[in-house]
């Protein structure tokens, strides 16, 4: 693994929070995943390429756009890990490569809908401005 | 007498099922480390009263090491959990004061460990002896 | 003041090859105390130990220290030396010049002086010694066995068939445990009840065994060796001497639609009931929540057909206080409840079942007489999926399951999927597992042929989701190995529940003194080397109330218990450790914070009166230590604000005298 | 000023002591000087209604005084108890040292006391009264003819200033309104301070403030958490007994044990630091085992729940190694 793409894994495991060494590999992310069939990389299989530091590939990979952000993964993961803030982050990890932002904070209120859950709103917004 | 280079008077508490045992390892396996470490045995680290700490630096000991069984392992289940937030506090407060906190040390060590106690005490009277005398908690009417 | 000799060992070259032991003889000859000095080639050898032996009588000595190797080594030989000579065995100390002073020094000078030194700080302490002795406490020849699944029915008969009366106490009506509700046991696939059954019937039968069924114990007090224990035995209303388990009350009795317990639920029996046909004792119960007699005051019918009295409405609860000498915990374990897995659909369908419920479906005194039927809908099901691992080896999420690996589930699995597709060729089995863990004789090679012979469907990944839709479960998997999600209509769903100890345990624990891990796992006095004791003195575990555990794991810790509690109990007497604790009364402040850090539960607090210096009297309230139970770690000398409690042989004084030798 | 009047507390002990409820009154009454006051037990509604008082100089900590007065006294003891008394009370209750149904525990609302050594700094030496008026305290100095007048912010104490809690957690009855807990209070901030300084600068500011010390006792003795039936200083087995000293030395060793004996049952109370007659801030030591314990062990008051388990007789398998005290600190 080189040093930028060890700075980089790095960087997503602190913006997500997450450590995906806590994996055992079970698999119940991709199980109970409802966008699976759509994915190129599965929810496991996140998990583990960025333990392994394969970023490339998944930035490249429309997969990170699939994920619906339904949380079921999060909810069920017996160990914790939360493979959906692993996706949020490498969608972030990307948008930030590009250099930009698309909306600025104060240009968002008007235009959501209150009901929707805060990280949901967010990443659509990250998943949308590609 | 000579003048010999400054030696550190370290005291060292060792409990005695894990580290009394490894420093008697150190001893089968002949790893030599300073004569100027002295070991207490006391049954188990937990036993060891901070005001015996005190007593020691009071006496003119120059370092204390506490060392005990590895946490979880304590031949008394539970004693070295104790000692760890006794001396937790006890060194935090001791370097609060403007003691130098390398005078200060607790070390896990096993009965297997002969090599780890050798090689701790070796570090920890080269840290002491950097630091020179224990001038700021001995009591100087002690050395008559 | 103290007469004490003083005798440096050469250790042939051991010692005498870096330490000058002349000189360390000669130098301590001059500490306080110290009437004689002397060194000598072998210190342990025959000769070595007379020449101690004859300056005791001629120096007419007090204490002994002996500079020589480590205490762990010879401390005990010297020990006895004194003794020998009519000293008390705790007035010999040793300094420790070889393995930490010349082994470990290369220089003479250096390693003399330590030697010195070491041997002051061996003379300081001695001069504070006093003698100690060990106390003696008498065994009550009688052990209780708490539990009466097969951890503790095996203890008790190993216990009993050795000559010592034995007690076991069973909260439920009736013997056997979870053992009793199995089907078939891996990886032999004899029958549980073939192989348990005989067993109960031999602890009902032996004559050192009481067994006090529907009971609980209420309160222990006392110490290894002298426990009181109180004990409940919950009214049966029903005379246990008198009914002969003849089963005709439950034949007649009109509340028939009490959910059965014994079958998880799965049927339902009467309000007057005996568990299940070999229950041991076998006598009936009444279930007062649902006994209409109990509840309204009228039927009866129990009573009136019973040809030899046995019932009793009054009956009440019964209190025994009995003495034990040890006890042993055998309370076992649970599955947990599902309430938190619901993605499984526990709750929506009656055809996804824990796999301890999947036991009774499978079994012959079963709801089905065996026959696996779907308990929704009683049709046969085609395709079964177990899934492995629910609420096992869950993160610290520990709301919802458990951290550990359960152990048994991977085999009851294998076996389940190798039963099913024994007696219906018809269907599909799949098993969903994160790992296949079979450490154990003859168990990965069962776990092959049920894939191999058998052709059950492992599958690396989880399910992730089950929802019932008509008749059918639809399970969403992944399939790890080939990166597939799988979608499979399923007719039942089996799933592989965590198993944690039986809720009793953490107020078992409580009233024991035993300490318990975070799962509520009884703790072990030593992981490897102590298994089968609790670190409090005259506790023994046995089974899965000290961890996951299969049901020869369980039998084999049952007899190891048993071998530990006979170890016991053939002694009159216990000799404690001299060196314990001890409260100085007068300086207790009654604070309690000793107790507190006390493993071994060997404080209690007492009101005591003192005659105080103005004549008064006054009540207060003050640590004891019971000298049987202490081991002597010292943690309360520490935790004492006001330095009551100390350690005897190794006292502040002592310590504090050592330090200050050290010091000089 | 306090918002509790004399009349308020005099009144509720009379009608206590009449109808039976208990049998002594732990109040004040007037020492040397006015602002001087002495814990003490008043029998009679005469005694109180001639000697009781009240006002802002009512510093002292009144639940160490149950510990020997309700032994030799059949009934029950009224005890005023402001809101920082409540926690050293139940710190007692916890260790059995106070029996609960000897004390009849009136809890008081409080508004922060006076330091007569801040008051002294403003005046001068030489106060022969103090009033306390509702503009402010009057000051009178056998110097001046006018007295002065000091406003009650610039003679609250310091230990008042970053008071931890309004809130009483254990009483009978309250006077006055119940207040809250006050997290935001920045009592560590000295403490932070001097853990910012070096080593050679902390060793320097604690001789020079422990140097000072007369060891008169006077802090232990005060001391809520010091009630050992006998105290490890006087006991010639402890190894630690000294009780007039020669060296600064020795002064510094008697700190830290007293500090090391009451930590994790230190309730911060301050009295310490009120009574010592040097001024030595003792309670920057207590307070310092106080912010170690929170940061390491979890946040921990001690009396705020009666039987709580204090730190150091507590552990949990995954406590900080006492060699990560300092890289936590970053230091």
């Amino acid at each position: 693994m080189d040093n930028k793409n060890s700075n980089l894994q790095a960087e997503i495991v602190r913006m997500s929070g997450v450590n995906p060494r806590k994996c055992m590999r079970c698999g119940k992310c991709s199980a109970t995943c409802p966008a699976y069939d759509e994915m190129e990389y599965h929810p496991h299989q996140f998990v583990y390429m960025v333990e392994n530091g394969e970023l490339e590939p998944l930035m490249k990979s429309k997969s990170i756009y699939k994920c619906l952000t339904c949380f079921a993964c999060v909810d069920r993961c017996p160990r914790g890990v939360e493979p959906a803030k692993l996706v949020e982050a490498v969608r972030l990890a990307v948008i930030r490569q590009q250099g930009k932002n698309h909306l600025k904070p104060e240009d968002i209120p008007p235009i959501v809908d209150e009901d929707l859950p805060q990280q949901a709103i967010v990443t659509a917004f990250r998943k949308y401005a590609k | 007498m000579q003048v010999n280079e400054y030696k550190p008077l370290i005291v060292a508490f060792c409990c005695n099922w894990c580290s009394y045992a490894g420093a008697d390892l150190a001893g089968n396996n002949r790893l030599s480390y300073p004569d100027n470490v002295k070991i207490i045995r006391v049954p188990c680290s937990c036993r060891v009263n901070p005001m015996f700490v005190l007593r020691a630096f009071q006496r003119g000991a120059d370092g204390v090491i506490l060392c005990g069984c590895h946490p979880g392992d304590c031949h008394y289940t539970s004693g070295n959990y104790y000692t760890r937030r006794r001396m937790a506090l006890l060194f935090s407060m001791l370097d609060y004061l403007g003691i130098e906190r390398e005078r200060t040390r607790v070390e896990w060590c096993s009965a297997a460990e002969g090599a780890k106690f050798a090689q701790t005490m070796n570090e920890f009277t080269e840290a002491v002896a950097a630091l020179g005398e224990n001038k700021r908690l001995e009591d100087l009417r002690c050395k008559e | 003041m103290q007469r004490i000799g003083v005798f440096v060992c050469w250790c042939g070259t051991n010692i005498a090859g870096t330490v000058d032991v002349k000189r360390v003889a000669e130098a301590l000859k001059n500490e306080p105390g110290v009437v004689y000095s002397d060194n000598y080639q072998y210190m342990c050898s025959q000769a070595g130990q007379d020449m101690i032996k004859n300056a005791i009588h001629e120096y007419k000595l007090t204490g002994v220290v002996v500079c020589s190797c480590s205490p762990r080594m010879h401390e005990t030989t010297f020990r006895k030396t004194a003794a020998a000579a009519g000293l008390n065995p705790y007035m010999v100390e040793i300094a420790n010049i070889r393995e930490q002073c010349s082994w470990v020094h290369k220089d003479m000078e250096a390693g003399t002086e330590k030697a010195i030194i070491l041997g002051r700080a061996a003379i300081a302490k001695l001069n504070l010694n006093t003698p100690l002795t060990a106390g003696e406490t008498p065994v009550t020849k009688r052990a209780l066995v708490i539990g009466g699944g097969i951890a503790g029915i095996q203890t008790a008969l190993d216990i009993a068939d050795a000559g010592f009366k034995v007690d076991i106490v069973e909260k439920k009506p009736t013997i056997g445990g979870k053992m009793a509700q199995l089907d078939k046991t891996f990886p032999t696939l004899d029958c549980a009840a073939c192989i348990l059954t005989p067993k109960m019937v031999d602890v009902g039968q032996h004559e050192n065994i009481r067994i006090f069924s529907y009971s609980e114990v209420t309160d222990v007090k006392g110490f290894v060796g002298n426990f009181d224990v109180t004990i409940k035995r919950k009214a049966r209303f029903v005379k246990e001497d008198v009914c002969t388990g003849c089963g005709l009350c439950m034949e007649k009795c009109p509340m028939k639609k009490v959910p059965n317990e014994f079958n998880l639920g799965l049927d339902n029996r009467t309000a007057i009931y005996i568990p299940f046909a070999q229950a041991v004792p076998k006598v009936a119960t009444i279930d007062p929540n649902y006994c209409i007699m109990k509840k309204t005051g009228k039927c009866g019918l129990c009573s009136t057909v019973c040809t030899v009295g046995a019932i009793d409405y009054n009956q009440q609860d019964e209190i025994i206080e009995e003495k034990y000498g040890a006890i042993v915990v055998a309370t076992g374990f649970n599955p947990i409840s599902m309430d938190k897995f619901d993605e499984y659909a526990y709750s929506q369908s009656k055809d996804v079942v824990t796999s301890l419920e999947f036991e009774r479906l499978m079994n012959a005194a079963g709801p089905t007489q065996g026959t696996l039927l779907r308990p929704s809908d009683g049709k046969h099901p085609h395709t079964l999926v177990f899934v492995q691992c629910v609420g096992s080896r869950c993160e610290a999420c520990a709301e919802k399951g458990k951290e550990y690996c359960s152990k048994i589930c991977c085999m009851y699995t294998a076996k389940h999927a190798m039963l099913v597709r024994d007696k219906y060729p018809d269907t599909e089995v799949y098993v969903f597992y994160i790992d296949v863990r079979t450490p154990g004789k003859n168990f990965d090679e069962f776990y092959r042929r049920a894939v191999e012979e058998y052709g059950v469907h492992y599958i690396k990944g989880m399910v992730g989701k089950v929802a019932p839709e008509g008749d059918k479960l639809m399970v969403q998997a992944s399939d790890l190995l080939d990166n597939k999600q799988l979608h499979i209509a399923a007719d039942m769903v089996i799933l592989a529940a965590a198993i944690e100890p039986d809720e009793s345990a953490r107020s078992l624990a409580t009233m024991l003194t035993a300490s318990m891990d975070t799962n509520d796992f009884f703790t072990e006095a030593h992981p490897k080397l102590r298994p089968v004791e609790s670190p409090t003195a005259g506790i023994y575990l046995s089974g899965a109330c000290q961890g996951p555990k299969d049901i020869p794991d369980t039998v084999a810790q049952a007899g190891a218990a048993a071998s530990k509690v006979i170890g016991l109990l053939v002694k009159d007497k216990l000799t404690g450790n001299p060196c314990v604790a001890e409260s100085n009364e007068l300086m207790c402040n009654g604070c309690s914070a000793c107790e507190k850090v006390c493993p071994y539960g060997a404080i209690t607090y007492v009101d005591k009166e003192f005659r105080m210096p103005d004549r008064t009297t006054r009540v207060r309230r003050v640590a004891q230590v019971n000298p049987a139970v202490c081991q002597g770690c010292g943690a309360c000398t520490v935790a004492c604000p006001s330095g009551a409690m100390d350690l005897k042989g190794f006292a502040t004084s002592q310590i504090m005298a050592e330090v200050d030798a050290i010091c000089k | 000023m306090q918002r509790i009047t004399r009349e308020m507390l005099t009144s509720k002990a009379i009608s206590l002591l009449n109808d039976g409820t208990v049998s002594a009154v732990l109040g004040w009454r007037e020492g040397e000087f006015s602002y001087d006051l002495t814990p003490s037990l008043f029998y009679t509604a005469e005694d109180i209604e001639q000697n009781f008082v009240f006002n802002d100089f009512c510093g002292a900590n009144f639940s160490k005084y149950l510990v020997t007065k309700t032994l030799g006294i059949e009934g029950k003891i009224l005890a005023f108890l402001k809101p920082c008394d409540t926690y050293s009370f139940n710190q007692l209750l916890t260790e059995h040292r106070i029996d609960r149904s000897k004390v009849y525990v009136v809890g008081i609302s409080c508004d922060g006391m006076a330091d007569i050594s801040k008051i002294r700094a403003i005046t001068g030496d030489g106060i022969s009264s103090i009033s306390c008026e509702p503009d402010g305290l009057k000051v009178q100095t056998i110097y001046d003819d006018e007295p002065k007048t000091v406003s009650y912010e610039d003679a609250m104490a310091e230990r008042c200033i970053c008071c931890k809690s309004k809130k009483h957690v254990c009483y009978d009855e309250l006077i006055g309104e119940e207040g809250e807990e006050n997290p935001d209070c920045n009592r560590f901030g000295k403490v932070a301070e001097l853990e910012a300084m070096t080593p050679d600068e902390r060793f320097a500011f604690w001789r020079g403030e422990l140097s000072r010390c007369i060891r008169c006792n006077a802090c232990r003795d005060v001391c809520p958490a010091c009630t050992c039936e006998k105290c490890v200083f006087n006991n010639p087995n402890s190894g630690a007994e000294n009780k007039a000293p020669a060296t600064s030395f020795e002064e510094q060793m008697f700190h830290i044990i007293r500090a090391f004996h009451v930590a994790g049952r230190c309730t911060d109370c301050g009295e310490c630091s009120r009574v010592c007659p040097q001024h030595i801030p003792l309670h920057l030591l207590n307070r310092k085992f106080i912010k170690d314990i929170n940061t390491f062990y979890g946040e921990y008051q001690a009396g705020k729940e009666v039987g709580s388990r204090a730190p150091l007789v507590d552990y949990t398998t995954g406590d900080l190694e006492p060699g990560q005290v300092f890289e936590r600190e970053g230091m």
